[in-house]
C-alpha cells in the first residue's frame, strides 16, 4: 500500500522535476554568464503559460506548437530587455541588474493584468491518459517530461559542443580571457541573456502542460523561489546542474509526503515543502558549491 | 631557538606532491631567499606557514609552538605577515585603507587605535613610494603598485617573520634597487627580524638574501649562503639552465 | 576627541532626514501612518544594508528575521497578557522574545550558512526562510497556519485607549528609534575596526584571514546586529502594530527584495542610501497608489529601471563621488 | 450640527497582488450599488435630505502596509464616513486598529476568520458569513439525498480560512454520523496536489470537501481528473463558485463540482420573499445589480460573491444611517448592530456585540452543463443536484 | 604592419596615454620599454580594443581598424598575452587552447597548433588535463602564451611574458619569441621589464614614459646611450 503510494508518488515527482529543471535551467545561464540574479524569473515563466493559454484557446493550436512559439517571443523578450536595460548594467554594481529585473518583474505582471485581467485561467488538451498499477499519467504530462528533457539535451549539446557554447562558457569563467581568444564577448552576453530568457518562457509551456490551471499575472512569484533553491541545489553557473537538481527536487517535494504521513498531527504536506527548501540547506553543508558545482 | 620551523613537511593536491618532506629552520635575524623552478612549490610552502592549506604530514613549529594547524587569522598577530603573488589588494578601500588593516590585525592588534593605524599606514606608503596614490581605490593600481601595497601593508603589521612572494616580479629594475635597500633598512632598524623572500630576479636575490634554499619538485635541493647555492652545479642544472650564462647573478 | 566628533558627521543628515519625517507625521493629519510606511522601509533598509554593504554577503532570506521577531512580540503578548501585572511587561518580553528568536537563528545560520561564498549564501537564505515558514505550519507550532491573533489579548490587559495609543503611535515611533539605532551602529562599525575587517572580508576573504582578521568573528557580528535589528522592526511594526501573525504573511522574500531595492536605489554600503532609497521607494508607491489605484505598478516599474540605469550605484553612492573633495564631503557617507 | 453634502466611503481596495481578482469584483459591486442608491433610491435620507453616496479607494496591492497608511489616509485627508476592509483576514485585521484608533466604522466583506470578532474591535462589523460554517449546508444537503454515503474525505489548503472551514465541516459531519476517512491540508501555493490526492484516493471516500483559494481549486478537480479519482460529490470552497472555474477547467471536469457560496447569480432573493419572513428589503434586485455591476467596471464579466457582499455592505451601510438619522459613527455602528433587512444578496443581520455576521446563509450551487445551478437550501434552489456527480 | 598615431586613452576620467605614436614593422620583433605605470598596458589594451581610444588612429594592414571591436581584431590576425594572464581557471589546459583556437581560421589548423605548443612547452602536455587554476604562476604564464598562439595570430603582443618565470624559462620565452619571429614569420610587439633579453631580442625599441613615447631607436643605440640607460633603464 505504501510503497504503491510512494512509488506512484515518485513517479509524478520525477515528472514534474523534468519540468522544474527546465524552468530553472535558464536562470542558471543568465546568473553563468552575466552574474545576473533574475528576480523577475517567474514572471518570464507567466509569459509562457500565457503564450500557451492564447494559441490554445484562441488559436486551437495545441502546447507542443507553443513550445517553440514561446521560445521566440521569449529570446525576442530577452534581447530586447538586454538591449534596452541590462547592457547598461553589466559594468555596475552586481545586485544593480537584480533591481532592474525585479522592476521588469512587476512590468510583466501589471501589464498581463492590464491585458489579460486577474482572472485565473486554465485550459484542457485531453490527450489521454496511462493506467499503471500503481497510478494514473495523464499523457500530457509525459509529454511535458519528455519537451523538458529535450530541452536539457539541446541545452547540454549546445553548451558542451557547439562554438557558441564553448564560447558561452568561456565567458562564464573569464570574459577578457574569452575577448582575447576573438570571442565578441557582447554578443555572447545579449545572446546567453536571450537564450536565458528564451528557456524560462518555454518552460512556462511545459508547465501548463503539467499543470494547466491557476494561469494567472501573479502566479510568477512562487517559481522564481523554487528556481532559486533549485539552481543552487545543481550549483549555479551549471544549468544542466540545474536540470539533475530539479529532478530532485521534484522527487522530494512528491516523495516525502508519503513518509511525513505516518507522522500523526502534523501536516504532512507542509512538512513535505518545508523539507525540499531545507535539503538545500543541508546538501551545502556537505558540498557549498551544489552538485555539480565548481570551486 | 629558531623563529621558524618545518619539519618534514608535505602537502599534497590529489596525487601531486607540492612539499615533499621539507624541513627548514630560520633564525631571528636572518634574510633568506628561497629560488626554484616554477611549480616546484614555493608558494604552496608559503601557503602552509601562512596558513591557508594545513599540510598533510609533519609540523611547523614558531617561536617554539606548534601551529601546523592553527587557522590563519590567529597566525597573523603572532607576527607572520605574507604578500600574495598574485596581489590581493581589498579592491574597493583605499590603499591607505587596505595598509591600515595590516597594522589593526597584525602583531600590534589591540594595542592601537584606527587613527594610529592610519598614521602607520602613512608611513609605510612614503617608504614604497605610493604616496600619490594614497587615496585611490586599490583596484585601480597597476600590478605593480598593488605589489607595492601589499608590501606596505605587510610591514604595517609590524611582523616578525615576513613572507614575499615574488613581489617584485614585473618592477623596474630601478624600482627593485630601491626595494631591496628598503627592506634592508626597514629590517635594521624595524626590528623585522627575517624576511623570506621568493622570487625568480636573481637581481633582488642576490642584493637582499643572505642565505638561499633551492627547491626542486617539493623537495630541498640546497640550502647554503646566496652565493654557494646560485653557483651549485645541480641549481644550474634545474633552475638557471643554460640561461646561466648570461649573467643571472647579475640581472 | 574633536575628531572623534567629525567621524560621526555623516549621521548628521541621516537623523535630520528621520526628524523631518517624525514631526511632519506628528503635526500634519492624515501623515503619520505614511511616514510610518517611509520609516519602515528605512529602517530595513538600513538594517539590511549594515550586513549586506559591509560584507558584501547578500541575505535573501533577511526576512527570517522579520518574521521571528514578529513572532517573538506575538508569543509574547499571547502567553503573557494573562499575567495581568505584568502591565507594559508584555511588550517588553515580547521584544525580549524577538531578540531571543532572532539572535537564535542568526548563530545557527551564521555557524552554517557563512561557511558559504556568494549567490550559495544567499539561496541558502532562502532556503531556510521557505522551510521554516512551512515548518511551522507542517509541524502546527505557534499556531500552525492559523497564526496567532492577539489583538484582543493585548486590549483586555492594558486597556482600549493604551492599546490605541500602542498600535497606532508607539509602535510606529519605535521603528523611528530602531532606524535610528541602525543609523549609529552602522556609523559606528564603519568608523571602528570592524568596518576595516568587514571592507577586508568583502574583498577578500582568505587574503583577509591571512592579514589576521577573525572573519568569523566580524562576519557574525554584523549578521547578528542586522538581524537583530531587522527583528525589532519586525516585533514592533507587524507584531505590536498588527496584533496578529500569520506565517503566510510574514515568511515572504518579496520583503527582503524590497530591502534589497530601498537599499541599491540609495546606495549599497552607504549611511544615507537606504534612507534616500526608503523615501523614494515609499513615497512613490504611496503616491502612485493614491493618484491611480490599480495602476500604479505600471508606472513603478519603469521608474525604477530609469533610476537603476542613471544611478548604477545608487543615487548617495553617485551623489557621494560627486561630493569628493568639497564641503560636503564629511557628511556624504 | 454641519450641513453634510456627501457621505464618502473609503476602501484601501486590493487592485493588483495576489488579490486583484477579489478586489476588482469588490470595487465592481460597490459602484453598482452606490450608483443606485444615488440614482434609483436617490441618495441617503439623512436630517431631512437626500443626500449622495461617494466612494474613494486606492490600491494597498494586497498588502498589509499598504492598508494601514492608505486607511489612515482615507480617515483623516479624505475625511471618509465609514471604511470597507480590504480581502483577506489577515489585510482585514491589519487596518482594525486604525479604524478603532480614529473610532471608525470598519466593514468587512473579505475577511471570514471567526477570531477577527472575539478581538475585542468596537467598530467592525461583518457581511461575509463567518468560515466555519461553509460547508454545513452542504453536508446537510448530502445527508439529504443520500443518508448512506458515510465516508468523508476533507482535503484543505493550510490557511488560517480553510483551516476554519475544515473545522467547521469535521465537527458538523460528525454529528451527522459521519465517517471522516481522509483529512489533510496542504501549503499555500503548492504546484502539484498529486501525493495529497493519491493518498486520498486510497482511502476511498464517497463525499470530497476541500479548497482553499482560486487556483488550488482549479488545481483539485484537475488533479482529481487526473488521478482517475471519482467521487460521488465533490464540494470546493472558494474557487468552484467563479465563472472562471469553469472556463479554466473545461465542461467535463467541472460538471458536477459544487461549490458553497455566499451569493450566486440565480438566487432568489426578492422583496416579497423579504416580507414574507418579515424583513425589510432595500437595493437593487438580482438582474439590476447584474446590470449596474457591468457598466461600473466597463466589462462584460459577471458579478461573483465577492462583488455581491461588497455592494450588499453599502446597502447595510445607508439603512444603518437612515434608520439612525445621522452618520455619527457611534451611532452608525450601534445602528449596524440592530439592523435586520434583507437584498439581493439575502439576508443581513450582526451580532450586535461583536460585529460578526449571524443573518447571512449559504447557498450550494453546482455546474450543470455550464450553467451554475443553485441545488441547496431547497427553498433557493434553482434547479436539482445531480448526483452521484457524473465521472471526469 | 600596425601603426599607432597619437593615440590617447585612459580610465574614467583620468587620462593614461598622451599621443603616443609607434610602429611595428612585419616580421619584426618591436619591444616597447619603460617604466611601471607609464601606461604600457593601456596602450596594448587600447591597440586590442578593450580599452576604447579617446583620440588617434590605429592602422594594421593598412586598414583603420581604431574603433573596431576586439574580436574583430582577434579575427585580423591580433592577438595578446595579457598582463593579467585571464586563463579559464575552471577549465583543463586543453581546454583552455582549444579556446585559443576559437576563431574559425584557428579551428582549422588546430592540431597543428597543439602540436606547435606543445612542442614549445611540454610541461602543457603533462598537464593536460589539471585545471588551469591550479597550476603554478609559471605554468600560467606559459599556458596564456600558448593560448595566444593557438590564435594563429600574425602579430603577437606580449604583456610582460617573463613575469614570474624561472630564469632557466625567461631564456626559453625568449628563445621561443624569437623563434615565432624567425621560424614562423609572426610580428610581435614586446613589453617587459627584462630589459636586457628585451634589447637583445629587439629590432626596434620605443621607450614609454608617463604616458608619452620619450626615446626611440635600434636597440644597440638604446643600449650605447648612458643618459638613456641611467634615466629610463636603470641599467
Ligand atoms: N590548489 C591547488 N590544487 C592543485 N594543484 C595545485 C594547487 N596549488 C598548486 N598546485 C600545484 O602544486 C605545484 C606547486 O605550485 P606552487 O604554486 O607552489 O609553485 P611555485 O613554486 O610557487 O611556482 P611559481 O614560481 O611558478 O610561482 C604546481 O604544480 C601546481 O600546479
Ligand atoms: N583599471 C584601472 N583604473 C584606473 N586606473 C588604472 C587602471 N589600470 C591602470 N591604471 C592606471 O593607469 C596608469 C598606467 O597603467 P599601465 O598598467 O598601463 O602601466 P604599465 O606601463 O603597464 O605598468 P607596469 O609596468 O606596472 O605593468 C597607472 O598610473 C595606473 O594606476
Ligand atoms: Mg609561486
Ligand atoms: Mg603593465
Amino acid at each position: 500500500m505504501i510503497f504503491e503510494l510512494l512509488a506512484g508518488n515518485l513517479t509524478h515527482g520525477l515528472l514534474l522535476g523534468g519540468v522544474y529543471g527546465v524552468a530553472t535551467m535558464g536562470l542558471s545561464l543568465i546568473f553563468g554568464v552575466i552574474n545576473v540574479v533574475n528576480v523577475g524569473h517567474g514572471q518570464f515563466i507567466m509569459v509562457g503559460a500565457f503564450v500557451t493559454l492564447i494559441l490554445f484557446t484562441a488559436l486551437g493550436l495545441s502546447p507542443v506548437i507553443a513550445i517553440p512559439v514561446a521560445l521566440i517571443i521569449g529570446m525576442a523578450l530577452g534581447f530586447l530587455f538586454f538591449y534596452t536595460v541590462m547592457r547598461k548594467l553589466i559594468k555596475a554594481p552586481e545586485l544593480a541588474s537584480l533591481l532592474a529585473t525585479f522592476a521588469v518583474g512587476i512590468l510583466l505582471e501589471e501589464l498581463a493584468k492590464l491585458i489579460f485581467g486577474a482572472d485565473f485561467r486554465g485550459y484542457y488538451w485531453d490527450v489521454g491518459k496511462i493506467i499503471l498499477p500503481f497510478t494514473t499519467i495523464p499523457m500530457s504530462k509525459l509529454y511535458a517530461f519528455i519537451g523538458s528533457i529535450a530541452i536539457a539535451l539541446f541545452l547540454y549539446f549546445w553548451f558542451s559542443k557547439t562554438r557558441s557554447g564553448t564560447a558561452v562558457r568561456s565567458v562564464i569563467e573569464d570574459s577578457e580571457g574569452a575577448r582575447v581568444c576573438g570571442v565578441n564577448v557582447d554578443w555572447i552576453y545579449a545572446l546567453s541573456f536571450a537564450i536565458g530568457i528564451g528557456i524560462t518562457v518555454m518552460s512556462g509551456v511545459l508547465l501548463t502542460m503539467f499543470i494547466p490551471v491557476g494561469i494567472n499575472p501573479y502566479m510568477g512569484g512562487a517559481y522564481t523561489l523554487k528556481a532559486f533553491v533549485i539552481a543552487v541545489l545543481g550549483g549555479l553557473t551549471s544549468p544542466y546542474g540545474a536540470f539533475f537538481a530539479g529532478l530532485i527536487f521534484g522527487l522530494v517535494e512528491n516523495g516525502a509526503y508519503t513518509l511525513f504521513a505516518l507522522i500523526p498531527g502534523v501536516a504532512p504536506f507542509s512538512l513535505t515543502v518545508s523539507l525540499a527548501f531545507w535539503m538545500l540547506f543541508f546538501l551545502l553543508l556537505v558540498k557549498p558549491t551544489g552538485l555539480l558545482g565548481k570551486k | 631557538m629558531a623563529l621558524l620551523r618545518l619539519e618534514n613537511v608535505t602537502k599534497r593536491f590529489g596525487g601531486l606532491i607540492a612539499v615533499n618532506n621539507l624541513s627548514l629552520e630560520i633564525q631571528e635575524g636572518e634574510a633568506i631567499g628561497i629560488v626554484g623552478p616554477n611549480g616546484s612549490g614555493k608558494t604552496t610552502l608559503f601557503n602552509v606557514i601562512s596558513g591557508v592549506f594545513f599540510p598533510e604530514e609533519g609540523r611547523v613549529i614558531y617561536e617554539g609552538k606548534d601551529i601546523t594547524r592553527m587557522p590563519s587569522y590567529k597566525r597573523a598577530p603572532l607576527g607572520l605577515g605574507r604578500t600574495f603573488q598574485i596581489p590581493r589588494p581589498f579592491g574597493s578601500a583605499s590603499v591607505r585603507e587596505n595598509v591600515a588593516t595590516g597594522a589593526m590585525f597584525g602583531t600590534l592588534a589591540g594595542k592601537v587605535s584606527v587613527d594610529d593605524c592610519l598614521e602607520i599606514a602613512d608611513r609605510y606608503i612614503q617608504l614604497v613610494g605610493l604616496e600619490e596614490h594614497e587615496s585611490k581605490e586599490a583596484l585601480t593600481l597597476t600590478p605593480v603598485e598593488k605589489k607595492m601595497m601589499e608590501i606596505a601593508r605587510a610591514l604595517a603589521m609590524h611582523p616578525k617573520l615576513l613572507l614575499m612572494d615574488e613581489a617584485m616580479a614585473g618592477m623596474h629594475p630601478k624600482d627593485i634597487d630601491k626595494t631591496v635597500a628598503f627592506l634592508k633598512k626597514i629590517k635594521e632598524e624595524e626590528g623585522i627580524s627575517i624576511v623570506a623572500m621568493v622570487e625568480h630576479i636573481m637581481r633582488a636575490v642576490v642584493g637582499f638574501a643572505e642565505r638561499v634554499m633551492v627547491i626542486h619538485q617539493g623537495k630541498k635541493l640546497v640550502d647554503a649562503p646566496t652565493k654557494e647555492a646560485l653557483e651549485d652545479q645541480r641549481v644550474v642544472d634545474v633552475y638557471f639552465g643554460h640561461a646561466a650564462g648570461e649573467g643571472n647573478a647579475k640581472g | 576627541m574633536k575628531k572623534n566628533i567629525v567621524k560621526y558627521y555623516p549621521l548628521i543628515p541621516v537623523l535630520a532626514v528621520y526628524l523631518i519625517m517624525f514631526l511632519i507625521g506628528f503635526f500634519m493629519p492624515g501623515m503619520w501612518q505614511m511616514v510610518a510606511l517611509l520609516a519602515f522601509y528605512c529602517a530595513l533598509g538600513q538594517s539590511w544594508n549594515i550586513f549586506m554593504g559591509m560584507t558584501g554577503y547578500v541575505d535573501f532570506g533577511y526576512v527570517t528575521f522579520i518574521a521571528l521577531g514578529t513572532y517573538g512580540m506575538s508569543l509574547g503578548i499571547t502567553y503573557f497578557s494573562q499575567f495581568e501585572w505584568l502591565g507594559m511587561g508584555i511588550i517588553v518580553i515580547g521584544l525580549i522574545l524577538a531578540m531571543f528568536l532572532a539572535a537564535l537563528a542568526a548563530l545557527l545560520e551564521a555557524a552554517i550558512a557563512l561557511r558559504l561564498r556568494g549567490a550559495y549564501f544567499a539561496i541558502a537564505c532562502i532556503g531556510i526562510n521557505e522551510g521554516l515558514r512551512y515548518f511551522i505550519e507542517g509541524a502546527k507550532i505557534w499556531g500552525g497556519s492559523e497564526g496567532l491573533i492577539f489583538f484582543g489579548a493585548l486590549t483586555q490587559s492594558l486597556g482600549r485607549e493604551t492599546v490605541n495609543q500602542l498600535t497606532t503611535f508607539w509602535a510606529d515611533f519605535s521603528v523611528f528609534v530602531i532606524a535610528a539605532l541602525a543609523a549609529f551602529l552602522n556609523m559606528h562599525y564603519m568608523r571602528s575596526k570592524i568596518g576595516y575587517a568587514l571592507t577586508a572580508v568583502r574583498e577578500d576573504e582568505d587574503a583577509a584571514k591571512v592579514m589576521g582578521v577573525n572573519t568569523t568573528k566580524y562576519k557574525t557580528l554584523a549578521f547578528l546586529t542586522s538581524g537583530l535589528l531587522g527583528a525589532a522592526v519586525g516585533a514592533m511594526a507587524w507584531g505590536l502594530k498588527l496584533g496578529h501573525v500569520y506565517p503566510g504573511d510574514v515568511f515572504v522574500i518579496h520583503y527582503t527584495i524590497e530591502c534589497i531595492v530601498v537599499v541599491l536605489l540609495g546606495g549599497a554600503g552607504t549611511l544615507l542610501g537606504p534612507v534616500v532609497g526608503g523615501l523614494i521607494y515609499g513615497l512613490s508607491k504611496y503616491w502612485l497608489a493614491i493618484i491611480m489605484p490599480g495602476f500604479q505598478l505600471l508606472i513603478f516599474a519603469p521608474i525604477i529601471i530609469i533610476i537603476i540605469v542613471a544611478f548604477p550605484e545608487g543615487v548617495i553612492g553617485v551623489l557621494k563621488q560627486r561630493v569628493k573633495r568639497t564641503a560636503l564631503e564629511k557628511y556624504i557617507v | 450640527a454641519l450641513a453634510i453634502d456627501k457621505v464618502v466611503i473609503g476602501h484601501p481596495a486590493c487592485l493588483s497582488g495576489k488579490y486583484a481578482k477579489a478586489g476588482e469584483q469588490a470595487i465592481g459591486g460597490v459602484k453598482a450599488c452606490i450608483d443606485w442608491v444615488n440614482n434609483v433610491y436617490g441618495g441617503v435620507l439623512v436630517a431631512g435630505k437626500r443626500i449622495p453616496l461617494k466612494y474613494k479607494y486606492y490600491d494597498c496591492e494586497s498588502k498589509k502596509e499598504g492598508v494601514t497608511s492608505l486607511i489612515e489616509r482615507l480617515i483623516t485627508v479624505d475625511k471618509v464616513n465609514v471604511v470597507f476592509s480590504a480581502y483577506s483576514s489577515g489585510l482585514t485585521l491589519s487596518g482594525a486598529p486604525v479604524a478603532e484608533r480614529y473610532n471608525m466604522v470598519y466593514m468587512d466583506h473579505g475577511g471570514a476568520s471567526d477570531r477577527i470578532f472575539q478581538q475585542g474591535f468596537q467598530y467592525i462589523v461583518q457581511t461575509i458569513g463567518p468560515g466555519s460554517k461553509y460547508h454545513v449546508g452542504t453536508l446537510n444537503m448530502f445527508d439529504h439525498f443520500d443518508p448512506k454515503a458515510k465516508k468523508i474525505a476533507l482535503a484543505y489548503e493550510d490557511s488560517e480560512f480553510a483551516r476554519m472551514t475544515m473545522g467547521g465541516a469535521e465537527k458538523h459531519a460528525k454529528k451527522l454520523g459521519k465517517k471522516i476517512v481522509f483529512m489533510r491540508t496542504y501549503p499555500k501555493g503548492v504546484t502539484d496536489l498529486t501525493p495529497l490526492l493519491s493518498d486520498m484516493k486510497a482511502k476511498k471516500p464517497d463525499i470530497v470537501l476541500g479548497g482553499g483559494h482560486y487556483e488550488d481549486g482549479q488545481l483539485f478537480a484537475r488533479q482529481m481528473s487526473d488521478l482517475d479519482i471519482n467521487v460521488k460529490g465533490l464540494s470546493l470552497v472558494a474557487s468552484a463558485t467563479l465563472p472562471a472555474y469553469y472556463k479554466a477547467l473545461g465542461g467535463n471536469i467541472a460538471e458536477g463540482v459544487l461549490g458553497p457560496s455566499h451569493w450566486e447569480y440565480g438566487v432568489t432573493f426578492s422583496p416579497e420573499g423579504a416580507m414574507k419572513v418579515g424583513l425589510d428589503w432595500i437595493g437593487p434586485g438580482q438582474d439590476e445589480f447584474v446590470k449596474l455591476f457591468k457598466k461600473a467596471l466597463g466589462k462584460d464579466i459577471t458579478p461573483d460573491y465577492h462583488a455581491a457582499e461588497a455592494g450588499a455592505q453599502v446597502l447595510a451601510y445607508v439603512k444603518a444611517v437612515e434608520n439612525m438619522n445621522s452618520i455619527d459613527q457611534d451611532k452608525v455602528r450601534a445602528s449596524l448592530g440592530k439592523l435586520k433587512f434583507m437584498s439581493f444578496y439575502g439576508g443581513w443581520d450582526v451580532d450586535d456585540k461583536t460585529g460578526m455576521q449571524i443573518g447571512h446563509s449559504m447557498v450550494d450551487m453546482q455546474w450543470q452543463k455550464g450553467k451554475r445551478v443553485i441545488v441547496w437550501p431547497l427553498e433557493a434552489a434553482t434547479g436539482k443536484l445531480i448526483y452521484p456527480k457524473p465521472k471526469f | 604592419m600596425l601603426k599607432v598615431e597619437n593615440i590617447e586613452s585612459g580610465y574614467g576620467s583620468m587620462q593614461v596615454l598622451w599621443g603616443p605614436s609607434l610602429e611595428v614593422k612585419k616580421g619584426s620583433i618591436t619591444s616597447l620599454l619603460g617604466p611601471n605605470g607609464a601606461g604600457k598596458t593601456t596602450l596594448l589594451m587600447t591597440i586590442l580594443g578593450s580599452i576604447e581610444p579617446w583620440g588617434g588612429k590605429i592602422t594594421y594592414e593598412d586598414r583603420e581598424v581604431t574603433h573596431l571591436p576586439t574580436h574583430k581584431k582577434v579575427d585580423l590576425g591580433i592577438s595578446l598575452v595579457p598582463e593579467g594572464k585571464h586563463l579559464f581557471v575552471d577549465m583543463s589546459v586543453h581546454e583552455n587552447l582549444v579556446m585559443g583556437a576559437y576563431r574559425k581560421e584557428a579551428l582549422k589548423n588546430i592540431d597543428d597548433s597543439l602540436e606547435l605548443v606543445y612542442s614549445l612547452f611540454p610541461v602543457l602536455k603533462e598537464r593536460d588535463r589539471q585545471k588551469a587554476g591550479t597550476l603554478s604562476g609559471g605554468e600560467q604564464q606559459m599556458l596564456t602564451i600558448a593560448r595566444a598562439i593557438m590564435t594563429k595570430p600574425k602579430m603577437i603582443m606580449l604583456d610582460e611574458p617573463s613575469q614570474g618565470l624561472a630564469p632557466k624559462l625567461v631564456a626559453e620565452v625568449f628563445e621561443t619569441i624569437q623563434k615565432l619571429e624567425a621560424e614562423f614569420g609572426l610580428t610581435i610587439l614586446l613589453v617587459e621589464q627584462n630589459v636586457v633579453a628585451s634589447l637583445n631580442a629587439a629590432s626596434y625599441v620605443y621607450i614609454l614614459h608617463e604616458g608619452r613615447i620619450k626615446v626611440e631607436g635600434n636597440p644597440e643605440d638604446i643600449r650605447g646611450s648612458a643618459d638613456i640607460r641611467e634615466a629610463y633603464l636603470g641599467i
